[in-house]
């Protein structure tokens, strides 16, 4: 874990299931609250697979999800970002990734979302491991190329 | 002789697979650069994770593979990445 | 309510306080899950409000409703899509809407949930009156115009 | 004289306001179309209103303007919607 130096950003790579979401209607400036859960899906590569086992590099992968955040926050007028990344076994259908924003308005947040899942993606040192039924282990081969958001082909966990 | 440093890569993900173990201690001549371990590492790949693009990060920072490795560093070359 | 003769949408209609949302790691095949809030938020037209109150069009708010959500899996590659709207009286930072939308990737999932949310503002008969701290209620004068998602300025509650 | 219906037009938001009642029950010639019963509608209503852009809906369904009405159709000039 590590602790988000500016109030905006609310960053989190964890080895627990991500907690269930607890309402909450205090932000009254905020009209446009948007989540997004990353699940894992039930095949790798084409393999039917039972868990995708999910390894960062310790240190530099808080540093650079925190720094993501950041950019996201200066770079679209939005209030608040919380992303929780979840590593180790996590099974077929729970949430790997968890990310929230709040805006004002629900047109920045779409795009606040969609640029900082990319980035995520892109920048942040963290790969998988599909984990078969008979309990094969194998580093899934498919990463994201280096061109940035129109270069992922988005073929994985979502 | 050169007098040599040791650094230690640490591997993930194919690479991870293809060394068989999360940390590999290498010696490198007084000098050398992230460039030099790189080189070091590749030739213990198969092709085709040789052939993938890799970021760098020395003492977990990104770096580029000029940098001049001191003794002891932590050193990583990094597939492509996987979150989300 | 209106029961839903299509099993990719489920929308409704409802006076009562959106539920708190349920964990559900039961879609194995979807790696992507959206959901947007649209909360209310302490001002209306520059005034300071407390609640608002939505009125619809019974009977053909929730058909058109429907009809936005079903163009909406047509039109795009999701497989389900949740919308709840509330009507009556509700309070500054309180949902009115909630649309979640099942992916197996997320690029679509954000494609179809601004869509989705802009084609409801224009085509869905549900209007909002702004309740007052000393009790005044006005209706909102300030819609969406009808040119469609680029017309819509959007300073309104999301 | 002119055989005429009765049809009841269902107000919301600004039209309600200014109408003051959520129905409004008019009169018409028989063979009145919606927009016979939008001007008679709009009459009724302050200039800012009436200048609203407004959709057409005839017994719960969207209509045209050209539609001939029945009697105790239930007919709604619908202002610019603001659901979300």
């Amino acid at each position: 874990m590590t602790a988000a130096t500016d109030p905006r950003v609310d960053t989190r790579i964890t080895e627990d299931p991500l907690p269930p979401l607890e309402p909450d209607d205090s932000r009254v400036k905020l009209g446009a609250e948007l989540l997004f859960h990353g699940r894992v899906r039930d095949e790798e590569e084409g393999r039917p697979i039972v868990a995708l086992e999910y390894e960062r590099y310790e240190g530099l992968a808080e540093k650079e999800l925190e720094r993501v955040a950041l950019d996201t926050v200066e770079r679209f007028p939005i209030d608040q970002l919380v992303c929780w990344h979840r590593i180790g076994r996590v099974g077929v259908g729970e949430a790997s990734l968890r990310v929230v924003v709040w805006s004002c308005h629900r047109v920045e947040g779409l795009e606040a979302m969609a640029w900082f899942i990319s980035s995520l993606k892109h920048r942040v040192p963290i790969w998988k491991w599909a984990v078969t039924a008979d309990g094969e282990r194998f580093p899934s081969t498919c990463g994201h190329d280096e061109n940035g958001p129109e270069g992922d082909h988005g073929t994985h966990a979502h | 002789m050169a007098e040599m440093i040791t650094v230690t890569l640490v591997c993930f993900s194919q690479v991870r697979h293809h060394i068989g173990s999360h940390l590999l201690p290498i010696e490198l001549p007084l000098g050398s650069t992230a460039g030099d371990a790189e080189a070091d590492l590749r030739s213990r790949l198969p092709e085709h994770v040789r052939a993938l693009p890799m970021r760098v990060a020395v003492n977990q920072e990104f770096a580029e593979r000029s940098a001049v490795l001191q003794a002891g560093d932590e050193v990583v070359f990094m597939p492509p990445m996987q979150g989300g």
